[in-house]
């Protein structure tokens, strides 16, 4: 027997369909489909008493198939396809039509509503007609999982992952781990040492039995999915072997090389061979290869010379690792807006004007001036200085819409820091208005403004510029409706915090959505705020969204306690609504394989062949196929077809 | 109306049967006229237009003898977009039917001689008017034989007929490979008919089955001394009208579906091989 | 002109699963009225309309096809609705080209949480449709 | 200019040391003055070759039957097969290697550049003859020349040349194992996409009443897809009963197969069919024409592929061809692809 | 019954058939086509592209429709052509060759009620090659003539300025009495040009078919030559060759449903051909046609040796149509002469 006997369920949900669908007629229609062997009517089908009927209807009448047509089916699919279960019928044989959300809602007009939800009934009939039983695919679950980016977002998760038993690979594309936080001096709104935190935990971490630390290297290609990712990693040559090195220090003592220290955000230089901190992990030396005089002993080879560890070898090559994973975090943090785009507060090009993180470095013990603030331009002591606030954030026209949410906070760290460093100092802060929401945050501002006599002024910045050795800055204060002129000693700019160099890059490897700000997308802003929409990928830090430390440790936790979730089970079960090929049908042209966004199939013997473990069933393979050879199990292109048909009976 | 060849009579479907079930099911359907009385008469080996209103038509072999005349029997094999929807059909549905279409072997002709039917798989159909004619008339007829194999001892139809006629001819089932509970003949129908040794004198045989059956039953059959004349069996190709118009079913000169699908080896072995 | 007011244009609207039904439904919760005379179909992806259903729409009789999914960048299967820009865009084209009414395709951008934009869409594109009149051009004759 | 011999004893040498099984070009039809395609698979046959502007036959196509012809017989290439293709032929080639329908040392391309003269258009040079019956065709630099039963008949190749010819912006096989010829890409006779653009330029009532006119003559003779070397699914949306066909398939399969179109030649089946090919020909078209000139009820079939090619060319960026690595049009995309028609 | 017709009241002949449906050639698109005409006919054209075979025999045919409610016998409704009277004028005398082999095909053994529903109601007005009008013509070799009346209702004769005009049947008298005075008596000179117009028309070369007698038998004995899949290596299996025939007659038949519940379609015919590589595909994947060779001889052995065999005529009339229109240059004349060549 190949034809169908469907039993169609119309539910009234009391009168939310009833009163503006005749559900009589709908049932009576559906009675004169070619497969429709039973109708009924009810006015709650997702009761109770609704439930067992259509469990009994299928029982008596040997229905092989089942419509309800009721609600949306993100509300009682699952409902009767268990129904369906129970009853002895295979679940995926079960739709749902919609004329509730879809229809007896949205139109008041009876007549013009039942034609609508007739045709909606009826092209889900068609469409069950062909559905065939499906049993989900059980696959099993790799039990390890990877970090990226191993700020203090991925040390975190890292961390509650490996304390749980489960191996973790964290890969950090800078020579050390530590990430943002470790340029800062001190934190908000305790103002304790930033690394005297974080310190311990890098060392945790890489001493850790269950923890696979891999630093200078880049995630390249992701395959796989949730349960079973496959990625290949890039690591870069360091040039020095880790376990040998000394850290003496002798080899940046020769190198003729001297380039700005990134780490010090191009506050002082480095070698090319060189040390990001003092406190990096892995504790060891890093040569430069882009800056090297050319890793040849008849070049230049002073470092290798001078080293008596023989810690340096200059044949090291890049290496691509494979990694068999479970499940990912992803923390790859954020970057500062860059101040390029901002010629109105001199694009960068205008001295003593210092972004956020400079300042950190300068008030950091470990920093360029030990911990003195000296401004760059004379190593002089800044006796005032203007802070900006909101600095590319919250502009829709010109930068950045949003609020990057932390700068209130640590300008106001800031003004103290400055205060504490020079107490006979004048610290003014540009800005919009005070966003202190915290567990004492907003004492924290408060202090900020009266104890350490920080001049806040309320108004924007229009420019700034160098003037007699010093930057004038103008702007207004809104309060007083009046224009403001200073002339600092050094300017701090808070940038706005964006999404980090290379996010774009990742997000595309691992194929999880950005948001339209370009800040890793979460599956659902209120329900699934660490889970990307990609299974098995989750989120943390400010890769995400702009956040401070313990929210981002806090997103760690949780993203972490999501992986350790996941992995606990020993098989997944995935929809088995995938897609198929008919290779009698496959020419073997490969135009799926390419538009395929989960690299789901490949090319064997001249036909496609589709990974089970991979496909989505998202179909855009059977719309790309021109020769119908690939289709997604039921959602076939006869049964779209059909139900076209049906929407225009 | 009925001087418009393409206008089929409607036909009720009385009787509905699974032969054998699988991949290559076949059921038997048993066709009455809609609004009563005959559909037509017809001779053994003839065939109908059967059509599903929706689906298209058919070109299907009369199973029944022509001596019932209140229906038509017809085992339908599900390959495809019509036979599917036969397939689908329940009792009391009505559907389209034209016909009878094609020559018929030459019963008369073979009265007082001896018959061999040989048949496999769904061939048996074509040949079953016959069989059942001559067992009806079996004082007219010598010595009836019925070889009949299938794949499997599931895929053989007509089980429960071909037990009965056991009563009154010869019957030697046979099966491509051995099978538990099987204990007819194994092994391929040509070398089932050797195994018999069939006698040409005064003989006919009717063969029908996959195009490979027919050819090494013909083999044989020479071997044994049947002439050319003395083996009749049926061609299919694909026919459209049924009339001789629509252009396809050719070999040579002749359309299958006017000077077939009856043919004797004779005849056929002349014909170009476009079947 | 009063046969065009009864005139009520027949639309196909393919919504994917994730953005545009969800919002279709959240336009039901919001209880927000529109037009009856779009059919939704549910559809994984707007990457899985194949031109094939559009050209069958309108070959079937659908006087106008709406495509709907979620916006760039919230494919829920990342590059589904890349995919389906670049197919849809020919595929208008190719009927405008023709000489069909560009109005009579539509497509748009419909997360989960636009209720109110799914409402409007539909509204508008009813309200395109209508001076339209039916769609013959397209539409396989009943009779010959 | 292009000495034929060059080509006939490329073929001639390659047959008989057997570096290829057959050459597929162009010989001397039986009606006259038209070519016809040749399958040279002696090195004797090789001097049947020949090159002139009645050589209009886009010959990959017969390297698509080769290959069905060989899974059909199940047999495995053995050596290549040699072919004489023009500039659009081998981007059609390019296309074929593009999408996987063989290996690209299956094939031996031997390249002739157009040189700027393109072929001949047969229904033009029957408007320019008036009634003359013209036996053979042959280039002389800028110009056919025709021998006709009243004389030789000289013409500017540009009056009779075939329209894409002229607009043609790539006369050159840049894929090829060995070309004959010389290489004048960038010698453009008229603007490409000039009828389109005409065309274009009316209001939607005049393009609906042109090609509706168009779509009722179609007599779904499909010689404009089996001319076609991108038409060469197993099923086509037209087909009733196809190749993938065998014993094998189940009978649900047969049963269950989308009836996008009905078989009757009627408009709307028509247009179906027609716009399918030129959705399934988007960024595969190579533009060699052979659809509308198979066509016999002359239906402007190519404006449709055109109006594809033009919107992958400025919208996408894509070239249908032009290279045999990367992805299709319709299976790829930019993130810059336009989206302004999107509400 | 023998007249002259004065070119230049062919349009007032025509207006004159008031009754009946007058077609003509047209140039349109740059091809020749048959158009309904009310007043002027140009009767200038070479041949048609396309032969007047749909007027008996058009692209699609619907045979009946069906209704049905589920649970309820189907209801046929049998749609038969409309009785219009139909006279075309213009045809050639290949294409009126074509007449009699179509009326064969659809009467003998049983009668088509659509066919010849339609065939009665069309008259044929035929013109006379006075000169084959295309390279591609070769009626004389298949028993035709540039100057045959066969299947023709009425012989027009292109005089110069004016036409002689010749009943064949007594549907022809019938289109000519309705001409009235227009038609006026041939003086003996007319009878004499169109003698000698006949004469030098057959004399005009033309291509040939070298043994069309003996065309049947060797062709038979030919079946199994493999000049058949040599020649036809290049045919690409397209409709044009036997679209465009006179005589080519082969058709499918499908349902065609416009609704499903409650089911509401039609049975309807529409041409295929023998080109076609699905055309006897069984439904197993079998196929007795397989390839182009096998499909190139059917329809040259068709034409040439079954239809002889059945109705001792040649079913192809050398009109050349799918010589001068078969994209890849596949010639029927070429391929008889070849493969009957070196047969005894
Ligand atoms: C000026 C300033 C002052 C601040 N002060 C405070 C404060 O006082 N208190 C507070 O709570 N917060 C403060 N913050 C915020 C704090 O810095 C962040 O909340 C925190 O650093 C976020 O951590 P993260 O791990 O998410 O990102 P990051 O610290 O940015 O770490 C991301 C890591 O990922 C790596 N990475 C990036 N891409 C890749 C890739 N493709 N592959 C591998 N690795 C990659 C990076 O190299 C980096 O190591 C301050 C921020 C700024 C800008
Ligand atoms: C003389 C004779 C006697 C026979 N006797 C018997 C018998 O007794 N029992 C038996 O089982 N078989 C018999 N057959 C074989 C039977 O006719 C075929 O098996 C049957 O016709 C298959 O039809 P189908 O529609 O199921 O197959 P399909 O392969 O699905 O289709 C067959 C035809 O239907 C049309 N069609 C199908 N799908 C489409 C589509 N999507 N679009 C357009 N057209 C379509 C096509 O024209 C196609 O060629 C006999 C055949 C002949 C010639
Ligand atoms: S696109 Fe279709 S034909 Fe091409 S490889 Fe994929 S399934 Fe096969
Ligand atoms: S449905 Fe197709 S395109 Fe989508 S994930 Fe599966 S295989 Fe890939
Ligand atoms: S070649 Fe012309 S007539 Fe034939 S199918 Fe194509 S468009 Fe139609
Ligand atoms: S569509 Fe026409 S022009 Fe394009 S490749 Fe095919 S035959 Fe050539
Ligand atoms: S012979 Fe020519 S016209 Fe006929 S099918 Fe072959 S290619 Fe087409
Ligand atoms: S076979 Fe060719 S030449 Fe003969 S009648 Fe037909 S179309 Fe004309």
């Amino acid at each position: 027997m190949t034809k169908k006997r469907t039993g169609v369920f119309v539910c009234h949900c009391g009168t939310n369909i009833a009163a503006t669908v005749d559900v009589a007629r709908v049932a009576k229609e559906m009675a004169g489909e070619d497969s429709v062997a039973f109708t009924k009517e009810y006015v709650y089908m997702c009761s109770e008493p609704g439930q067992e009927s259509v469990v009994q209807a299928i029982k008596d009448n040997k229905l092989d198939s089942i419509v309800v047509t009721c609600c949306s089916p993100n509300l009682h699919e699952k409902t009767f396809r268990d129904n369906a279960k129970r009853a002895g019928i295979n679940n995926f044989t079960c739709e749902i039509a919609n004329i509730r959300e879809q229809c007896s809602w949205v139109h008041n007009d009876k007549a013009k509503g039942t034609e609508k939800a007739i045709k909606i009934s009826r092209s889900v009939v068609r469409r069950v007609n062909r559905n065939q039983p499906l049993e989900s695919i059980a696959v099993n679950v790799t039990r390890r999982a990877m970090v990226i980016g191993g700020g203090i977002a991925g040390i975190q998760a890292a961390l509650d992952i490996a304390n749980a038993g489960v191996e973790v690979v964290l890969v950090e594309k800078q020579a050390t781990i530590g990430g943002r936080m470790l340029q800062l001096s001190e934190t908000f709104p305790t103002l304790d040492c930033s690394q005297c935190v974080l310190s311990p935990k890098m060392v945790e971490l890489k001493r850790h039995p269950k923890v696979k630390l891999m630093t200078y290297s880049e995630v390249q290609e992701l395959a796989g999915s949730v349960g079973n990712f496959r990625v290949k990693i890039l690591k870069k040559p360091t040039f020095v072997d880790p376990d040998k090195c000394k850290l003496c220090d002798e080899c940046t003592a020769v190198c003729p090389v001297v380039v700005p220290n990134e780490y010090e955000i191009n506050l002082t230089t480095r070698r090319a061979i060189y040390i990001p901190y003092a406190q990096s992990i892995p504790a060891s030396y890093t040569l430069d290869e882009s800056t090297c005089l050319g890793l040849n002993p008849v070049v230049c080879g002073k470092c290798k010379d001078v080293c008596e560890a023989d810690a340096i070898n200059y044949d090291m090559r890049p290496e691509t690792v494979t990694e068999d994973v479970g499940a990912i975090v992803v923390a790859t943090g954020f970057d500062l807006y860059d101040q390029a785009n901002m010629p109105e507060m001199g694009g960068g090009k205008v001295e003593d004007v210092l972004d956020g993180l400079q300042f950190e470095r300068l008030c950091s013990a470990s920093g360029a001036t030990g911990g003195h603030i000296l401004r760059p331009s004379d190593h002089k002591e800044p006796k005032n200085v203007v802070f900006i606030q909101c600095v590319g954030s919250r502009d829709p026209a010109k930068h950045c819409a949003y609020c990057s949410k932390i700068c209130c906070m640590y300008t106001a760290k800031h003004a103290q820091l400055y205060k504490h460093h020079v107490p006979d100092g004048r610290a003014y802060v540009f800005y919009i208005d005070i966003r202190s929401g915290g567990k004492g945050y907003e004492e924290f501002v408060q202090r900020t403004m009266e104890d350490n006599d920080t001049l806040y002024l309320r108004g924007r910045v229009s420019r700034l510029y160098r003037h007699n050795g010093k930057v004038r800055v103008l702007g207004t204060d809104t309060l007083s409706g009046q224009n403001v002129e200073i002339d600092a000693d050094m300017v701090v700019l808070a940038l706005a915090m964006v999404p980090s160099k290379g996010t774009t890059e990742i997000a595309k490897i691992l194929k999880i959505g950005r948001d339209k700000d370009g800040f890793l997308a979460e599956a659902h802003p209120k329900l699934r705020p660490v889970e990307s929409v990609t299974g098995g990928i989750y989120l943390a830090g400010a890769a995400q969204a702009p956040k401070d430390i313990p929210e981002t440790v806090a997103q760690a936790g949780a993203a972490a306690a999501k992986v350790i979730a996941l992995l606990s089970q020993s098989t997944l079960s995935r929809p088995p609504l995938i897609a198929k090929v008919r290779p009698s049908h496959c020419t073997g042209c490969g135009m799926c394989v390419d538009a395929c966004p989960f690299l789901a199939i490949r090319l064997e013997n001249g036909k496609a062949i589709v990974n089970e473990a991979l496909c989505e069933g998202c179909g855009s393979c059977s719309a790309t196929c021109l020769r119908a050879a690939i289709d997604v199990k039921n959602v076939t292109q006869l049964q779209i077809f059909e139900m076209i048909e049906a929407c225009l009976a | 109306m009925s001087d418009n060849i393409y206008l089929p009579k409607l036909g009720r479907v009385a009787f509905i049967k699974d032969e054998v079930v699988g991949e290559r099911a076949i059921k038997t359907f048993r066709v009455e006229a809609a609004d009563g009385g005959d559909l037509f008469e017809h001779e053994c080996g003839q065939c109908a237009m059967l059509s599903i209103f929706g689906r298209g038509e058919s070109m299907i072999s009369i199973a029944s003898s022509p001596l019932i005349k209140e229906y038509k029997q017809f085992s339908i094999m599900r390959v495809g977009r019509v036979s599917t929807a036969f397939h689908d059909l329940a009792v009391g549905d009505v559907i389209g039917i034209r016909g009878p279409y094609g020559n018929n072997f030459p019963i008369d002709d073979w009265r007082g001689k001896n018959l061999y039917f040989i048949g496999g798989g769904c061939g048996l159909a074509p040949i079953w008017p016959l069989i059942t004619t001559a067992v009806a008339q079996r004082a007219d007829f010598k010595n009836i034989t019925v070889f009949y194999g299938g794949r499997t001892s599931r895929d053989i139809m007509y089980r429960a007929e071909l037990e009965k006629l056991r009563e009154s001819v010869d019957v030697h089932l046979s099966i491509d490979k051995a099978e538990e509970g099987w204990d007819g003949y194994c092994g391929f129908v040509p070398a089932a008919v050797m195994d018999k040794d069939p006698v040409p004198d005064n003989s006919v045989a009717i063969t029908c089955g996959p195009p490979i059956m027919i050819k090494f039953v013909i083999q044989n059959l020479n071997q044994l001394g049947f002439a050319d004349d003395q083996i009749y069996t049926t061609i299919e190709n694909k026919m459209k009208c049924g009339l001789g118009k629509c252009g396809r079913c050719n070999v040579g000169k002749d359309y299958v579906c006017v000077k077939g699908p009856v043919y004797s080896w004779a005849v056929l072995k002349n014909l170009p091989e476009e079947y | 002109m009063s046969e065009q007011q009864n005139y009520e244009p027949r639309v196909v609207a393919f919504l994917c699963k994730w953005c545009s039904s969800a919002g279709s439904d959240l336009a039901g919760v919001s209880r927000i009225q529109y037009p009856a005379n779009a059919t939704p179909i549910t559809i994984p992806c707007t990457g899985a309309v194949s031109p094939m259903y559009i050209l069958s729409a309108f070959n079937k009789g659908a006087d106008g096809v709406l495509v709907s999914g979620c916006h760039i960048g919230d494919c829920h299967y990342i590059e589904g609705n890349f995919l389906a820009r670049r197919k849809m865009h020919l595929i208008m084209e190719l009927l405008e080209f023709i000489g069909v009414e560009p109005n009579r395709f539509r497509m748009s951008w419909v997360s989960a949480a636009e209720g109110a934009k799914f409402a409007q869409v539909i509204t508008d594109f009813v309200d395109d449709l209508k001076p339209l009149g039916p769609q013959e051009k397209l539409k396989k004759a009943e009779r010959a | 200019m292009i000495n034929i011999q060059d080509i006939r004893d490329t073929a001639r040498d390659m047959l008989a040391k057997g570096e290829v099984r057959t050459v597929i070009g162009y010989r001397r039809g039986s009606r006259g003055m038209p070519a016809e395609p040749a399958f040279i698979t002696s090195p004797e046959q090789a001097d049947e070759l020949i090159w002139d502007p009645t050589c209009y036959h886009n010959l990959s196509l017969y390297l698509v039957h080769d290959q069905k012809i060989l899974a059909h017989l199940r047999k495995a290439s053995g050596s290549p097969i040699a072919i004489v293709a023009k500039g659009c032929d081998a981007r059609s080639i390019v296309v074929l290697l593009q999408e996987h329908y063989f290996k690209r040392e299956d094939v031996y391309i031997i390249g002739v550049s157009c040189e700027g003269t393109g072929v001949l258009d047969e229904r033009k040079l029957a408007s320019q003859l008036n009634g003359v019956q013209p036996t053979l065709a042959a280039f002389d630099g800028d110009d056919y020349v025709f021998t006709t039963a009243e004389g030789e008949k000289r013409l500017p190749a540009r009056e009779v040349m075939a329209d894409r010819c002229l607009e043609c912006r790539i006369p050159f096989p840049k894929e090829h194992n060995v070309v004959f010829g010389e290489d004048k890409t960038g010698r453009q006779l008229a603007e490409p996409f000039a009828a389109l653009t005409r065309f274009e330029a009316q209001g939607t009532g005049e393009r609906w009443d042109i090609w509706s006119h168009h779509f009722d003559r179609c007599m779904r003779c499909f010689a404009c897809r089996s001319v076609c070397p991108m038409c060469y699914c197993d099923e086509c949306v037209v087909d009733s009963i196809t190749f993938p066909v065998t014993q094998q398939t189940s009978a649900a399969e047969k049963a269950d197969r989308v009836r996008w179109i009905e078989r009757s030649a009627m408009r709307s089946e028509n247009i179906t069919y027609l716009l399918t090919r030129a959705m399934h020909l988007a960024g595969r078209c190579t533009d060699c024409g052979e659809c509308e000139r198979a066509c016999p009820v002359n239906i402007p079939i190519r404006m449709l592929n055109n109006k594809m090619e033009r919107e992958a060319r400025e919208k996408f960026g894509y070239e249908p061809g032009a290279s045999i690595g990367g992805s299709s049009l319709v299976a790829s995309f930019l993130d810059n692809d336009p989206g302004d028609f999107i509400r | 019954m023998e007249k002259i017709l004065d070119k230049k009241r062919i349009d007032d002949w025509i207006a004159a058939l008031n009754d009946w449906e007058v077609h003509a050639p047209a140039l349109e698109d740059g091809i020749w086509t048959y158009k309904p005409v009310s007043g002027a006919a140009r009767l200038d054209h070479p041949n048609t592209r396309q032969s007047p075979k749909g007027f008996t025999f058009p692209q699609r045919e619907v045979y009946f429709s069906f209704e049905q409610i589920k649970g309820e016998p189907p209801k046929l409704t049998q749609i038969l052509p409309k009785e219009t009277r139909h006279v075309v004028f213009g045809v050639r005398p290949c294409d009126g060759k074509g007449v009699p082999r179509m009326d064969k095909v659809f009467t003998d053994h049983v009668e088509d009620t659509y066919y010849t529903t339609r065939r009665k109601n069309v008259a044929y007005v035929g013109l006379a090659c006075n000169k084959p009008p295309s390279a591609t013509c070769f009626c004389l070799s298949v028993g035709g003539s540039p100057v045959s009346t066969d299947g023709l209702d009425v012989q027009l004769t292109d005089l110069g300025d004016r036409y002689f005009v010749k009943a064949v049947t007594e549907t022809g008298k019938a289109l000519m009495k309705a001409a009235g005075s227009l038609l006026t008596e041939p003086a003996a000179a007319d009878q004499k040009q169109v003698k000698q117009v006949h004469t030098e028309a057959v004399a005009y070369p033309q291509r040939k078919i070298n043994d069309p007698d003996g065309a049947p038998a060797k062709l038979k004995v030919s079946f199994n030559s493999p000049l058949w899949d040599e020649m036809a290596r290049a045919c690409i299996g397209c409709g044009i060759c036997t679209f465009l025939c006179p005589t080519c007659h082969c058709f499918d038949i499908n349902d065609e449903v416009h609704s499903k519940a409650p089911l509401q379609g039609q049975r309807v015919r529409t041409w295929d051909n023998c080109q076609f590589p699905d055309f006897t595909m069984h439904s197993s994947g079998h196929n007795p046609r397989e390839n182009t060779g096998a499909r190139l001889r059917q329809r040259v052995n068709h034409k040439f040796q079954y239809f002889h065999e059945n109705f001792g005529m040649h079913q192809c009339t050398g009109c050349g149509r799918c010589v001068s229109e078969c994209p890849v240059g596949i010639d029927i004349v070429a391929v008889v002469n070849k493969v009957t060549e070196n047969v005894g």
